[in-house]
């Protein structure tokens, strides 16, 4: 464990070497502030809770959205990856929502549903969901026939068929969705916040890039991607190495 | 009662099989011979429902159990749970005795991708035998075993049938598995293939 | 009690906050007889989503904008808030001594090719020089922070922004080549129009009678104790993010110079104002005002 | 080949008659206009030739991005899934630069090249490259041992095994890639010309709703989607069929 | 010279070979029998290469062919191209030949998926063949065939090793393909496998 914890630790080190030099060359703290230069507003934001308000605002936004897109996301990418007709109907309508600009579909619900918190979660998740439909889609259309056949021979019951022979074999689709997506999400987040939320990373970090202050954007910026690693390391990896496992065995 | 009756099944432009119609009754084995490639597989795969796209009917139980010709397992399930998973009502102790009688008793908690091919083969013959099928359905069930691990299953699959007393209806190269199983026996001939001239079967011998 | 709340839409860091946050710290909403509730957003975009969709009262904006929409259908009211425009600047060693000097070169400018400042600059230009500003120099929209950013160092020629990031332009040394005031003026458009303001819906004022004028007065009153006030311009100095002395007088004193004076809108000079804009600006700027619509500027005193 | 064309067609022309009817409802053209109604608008900026120069910009920039970002993207996620061991060097940057924000990314590339088209491009590929490492990298993973194993002891060509053993079994999550890949650049287009182009689709998107003329906006954003539709049917889908040919047969 | 010397195999904890040693000379057919689960396909994928988490050594040439257990083949490329993209110097014409003497001339633009298991194995043959091996290693290659067929794959087989002579190393439960090929028989036994007690080759026998 303790190996497996020093190579992600050496490899961050690294990049925090890389950052430092190119602070060095850019020899402007404007543009690109020294990593330890980050420490002072850091600790300055943590202790006023500014940082912890926004960044809990952000992850609830975050978390929501992402639950919701994945569920839907997998449902339907199932099912047009299953059904060859209902993808034929279906798939025009993802190709415009997959290249629908964030922005457009964004004040559409802002103005529908109000400058609230719901618009501001269904905005992202609409956003989201055809990205996770078409790689789940994809996994859906390489499924293995034979082990269709079994099940169905079987007649094993639907929620077995999905638990146990479906979803395994979109287990790496499902990793590269939910991955992929989370940062996708946290991206459109961003956008979301910026035009209609008061508050949340994405609203602070406009905030200070209005203001030039790059250091304040990174403080926010890196914050999140502390949580995201965080739950990379703790969620998302523990639980890859494991339905992983009997490939290597 | 089984009753097959195929009209014709075509793969594109090429018809493989030819007007094929027999029946199987309940405790009956019927083994189905021919040469590699003239349709023993496509013909077991209409009958047990995975094929629908050919003309013809099938009458077929509801409880069915099949061994594919390659083995089929959930390679990210443990060997126990390949029986569990697809037997809910089998109880795990149930299932272990299973996998002993079958040869990989130690094997349990493996994965499928971890056994032998031969074995793997008899995970699946034992996911077969577990459910107490009407009707079970073999495609080349002891390839790929040494004799003694052959004649352990061909002994396994006859206490099935005369416990259980499924139908049954299998494929095989070998004729004397057929015997053993005293089995009748269709051979399938020409392209498309259809079924040969009635042979002496394995029952009538005596 | 049963004093009407508006909810003013603003961005974060807008300098409207400072006006805003001198009519709430002391007390001059409730004097005149409203209770202000300010919500901030990150964005302009937002902050105009916010008062289409009725979640807040008022937000800024100028006046032309207004007029656009309120020809297209909108019931949107402009109340004055200040004439502060921009200007061109350009490095402090920089040979250019007016636009004409700008030819050929790189300017960068934010808020896009119908910004307004740069509009009138344009005009300012043809009609002095007969210079195609847009055509004879390379254009570079970008985001206020990085043209900002990049006319300090040095990459574009000249370069239009915002007020108070111009202020602080200036105050790192940039020198401004013409105001906006300046070309305006000689191009015989009356320099005390207010461009930017307030807008709230007519229906808002239909609701809250009186509303728009105890609005006017409040930011009045502001305006006159900033002017005086050093005490009020310490009060608000924490969120004008001046990172020294410099800045802040120039934001300070451009901000004053900004104020428009106290009264209606000289609707004569906005007509030809619109008409100036209609002319450089096309319909993509004005939509359909061509004239100044009906009921535009609220009937303030 | 008509049986095939008149799914989407009526699927489409399904989606024009949602819009009516929300358009309908929401009764207030400014917040959204009845599809015709983008009719009149739509033809004048073709006539005037800025919808296929703004078009033309965002385009030009989407396809070196694209080709830039799936190369690789493609590249990277293979080194990773296939070497256990430079996978774990490199995981850590790939999830911090995974969840950078864009708006990160996008003002430091301006500020250290310039406020320029290289700048832009390099902008827009640097967000989107760990887009398409993280899901490739779960296809190297999933590659069957066997196939390999079989071209080890044939000495399979490395070109050879590339193009015949590991690319098509890449094939859906290549597809998933290429297709997520292109709705992700062309958003991040979108903020990328925003933020410093002078040209392009959204540069003009944001200054029509600066302006509040959503009709504009659609006009720009429909066009893109057009371009996108045109290219799932005349490359994609069909690229698609192709290799999943052995699938269906 | 094929030299072989394994010293242990473990998966996990379990050991599965123990000491084995021999060489197979130039030209000569070496056979190895053994039940199902013992360790065959294991000590093969070691020989071969592809295994290389074991103890011991192994000398191998560098032209070698396989024919694993299960046909491996690539599904998304046609049956033709299984043998052309495997053998680059291989010409179409000399390509639909060798399909042809495995009995499977007419199917070479099908995709490998189309075709039945039998006739999977026999392209899994034909692609050995056709590169002209050093060393041939087979893990059961004449299973799940009628006897006809099978008979000619094993006149094939015998063909290729009088034509080109390369050494050759193969996987049976069937003695009667051992000594049809002339072979020196090896049989793993025991837990960890190990090499039987030298046993009368065919070879040795007349
Ligand atoms: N990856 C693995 N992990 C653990 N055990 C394994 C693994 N692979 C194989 N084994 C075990 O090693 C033993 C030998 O397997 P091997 O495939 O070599 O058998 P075999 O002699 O080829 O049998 P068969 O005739 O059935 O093909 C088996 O008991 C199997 O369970
Ligand atoms: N999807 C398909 N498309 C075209 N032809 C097919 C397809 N599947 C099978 N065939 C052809 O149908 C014929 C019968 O195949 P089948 O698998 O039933 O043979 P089999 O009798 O089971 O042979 P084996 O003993 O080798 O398993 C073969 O010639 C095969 O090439
Ligand atoms: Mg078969
Ligand atoms: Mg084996």
């Amino acid at each position: 464990m303790s190996g497996r914890g020093s190579i992600p630790a050496a490899s961050l080190f690294g990049l925090l070497i890389l950052w430092t030099v190119a602070a060095t060359l850019t020899a402007d703290p404007q543009v690109l502030p020294q990593p330890w230069a980050l420490a002072g507003p850091f600790l300055r934001e943590l202790q006023s809770g500014d940082l912890l308000y926004h960044l809990g605002a952000t992850l609830l936004r975050v978390i929501w959205a992402f639950a919701l897109a994945m569920a839907i996301g997998c449902a339907l990418g199932l099912v047009m990856g299953r059904f060859e007709k209902v993808d034929r109907w279906l798939d025009p309508w993802l190709v415009v929502f997959l290249n629908l600009p964030a922005l457009v579909l964004i004040v559409l619900c802002y103005l529908w549903i109000g400058l609230n918190e719901t618009a501001a979660i269904i905005a992202v998740t609409l956003n989201k969901v055809p990205n996770v439909t078409t790689v789940i889609r994809e996994g859906a259309r390489a499924f293995d026939p034979n082990l269709d056949a079994m099940a169905r021979v079987y007649r094993m019951s639907a929620w077995t068929r999905l638990r146990h022979v479906l979803i395994p074999q979109l287990a790496p689709f499902i990793t590269a969705a939910a991955r992929g997506g989370l940062a996708v999400i946290w991206k459109i987040v961003l956008v979301v916040e910026f035009l209609g939320r008061s508050s949340g990373i994405g609203f602070q970090i406009h905030l200070y890039f209005q203001l030039f202050d790059v250091a304040m954007v990174l403080v926010y910026a890196l914050s999140f991607i502390a949580v995201m690693l965080a739950v990379e390391w703790t969620f998302l990896q523990p639980w890859e190495r494991r339905v992983r496992r009997w490939r290597v065995a | 009662m089984i009753r097959i009756d195929v009209t014709s099944k075509h793969y594109g432009e090429s018809q493989v099989l030819g007007p094929i119609a027999f029946e199987i009754a309940k405790g009956e084995t019927v083994a189905v011979l021919g040469p590699s490639g003239i349709g023993k597989s496509t013909l077991l795969r209409i009958v047990a429902g995975i094929d629908t796209r050919f003309e013809g009917t099938v009458q077929r139980p509801a409880r069915m159990a099949i061994v594919f010709q390659e083995p089929t397992l959930l390679p990210w399930r443990s060997v126990i749970q390949n029986l569990t998973l697809v037997h809910p009502d089998l109880s795990r102790d149930a299932a272990r005795e299973m996998l002993a009688k079958v040869g990989i008793g130690d094997k349990a908690d493996l994965f499928p991708g971890q056994l032998s091919l031969g074995q793997q083969r008899r995970l699946a013959l034992a996911r077969a035998f577990a459910g107490n099928p009407d009707f079970l359905i073999m495609d080349e069930p002891f390839v790929s075993l040494d004799a003694a691990t052959a004649q352990t299953m061909l002994d396994l699959t006859k206490t099935l049938i005369r416990d259980v007393g499924p139908a049954t209806l299998f494929v095989t190269h070998a004729r004397n598995e057929a015997e053993a199983l005293s089995a009748r026996i269709l051979e399938l001939r020409g392209t498309p293939a259809t079924l040969g001239p009635h042979l002496i079967s394995a029952k009538e011998k005596p | 009690q049963d004093m009407p709340t508006v909810r003013a839409a603003v961005l974060q860091i807008g300098t409207v906050n400072w006006e805003l946050a001198t009519i709430t710290e002391n007390g001059l909403d409730e004097k005149h007889g409203f209770d202000l509730e300010v919500q901030p957003f990150a964005d302009n975009g937002a902050t105009r989503v916010a008062v289409e969709g009725d979640e807040a009262d008022i937000a800024v904006a100028d006046w032309i904008w207004v007029a656009r929409q309120r020809a297209a259908g909108k019931d949107y009211v402009f109340i004055p808030y200040s004439r502060a425009v921009g200007g061109v600047v350009v490095p402090e060693d920089s040979d250019a001594q007016s636009l004409q000097d700008l030819a050929g070169g790189k300017i960068g400018i934010a808020g896009g090719p119908l910004d307004k400042s740069w509009l009138i600059l344009r005009a300012y230009a043809s009609r002095e020089y007969g210079l195609d500003l847009a055509g004879e120099t390379e254009q570079v929209f970008g985001a206020p922070p990085l043209i900002f950013k990049s006319g300090l160092g040095g990459e574009t020629d000249g370069a239009i922004n915002y007020w108070h990031f111009l202020a602080k332009m200036k105050a790192a040394g940039m020198r401004e080549l013409i105001s906006v005031e300046t070309a305006g003026t000689a191009l015989g458009l009356n320099p005390d129009t207010p461009l930017l303001g307030y807008f709230m819906k007519e229906s808002f004022i239909e609701a809250n009678p009186g509303i728009a004028q105890a609005f006017y007065d409040a930011s009045q009153d502001a305006k006159g104790l900033l002017r005086e006030d050093d005490a009020a311009w310490e009060a608000i100095r924490p969120r004008m993010n001046a990172s020294d002395d410099a800045q802040f007088e120039q934001l300070k004193a451009d901000f004053i110079a900004g104020m428009p004076v106290r009264g209606p809108v000289d609707l004569g000079g906005a007509e030809r104002f619109l008409e100036l804009m209609a002319e450089l600006g096309g319909e993509d700027l004005v939509g359909q005002a061509t004239t100044v619509p009906d009921g535009l500027f609220a009937d303030v005193q």
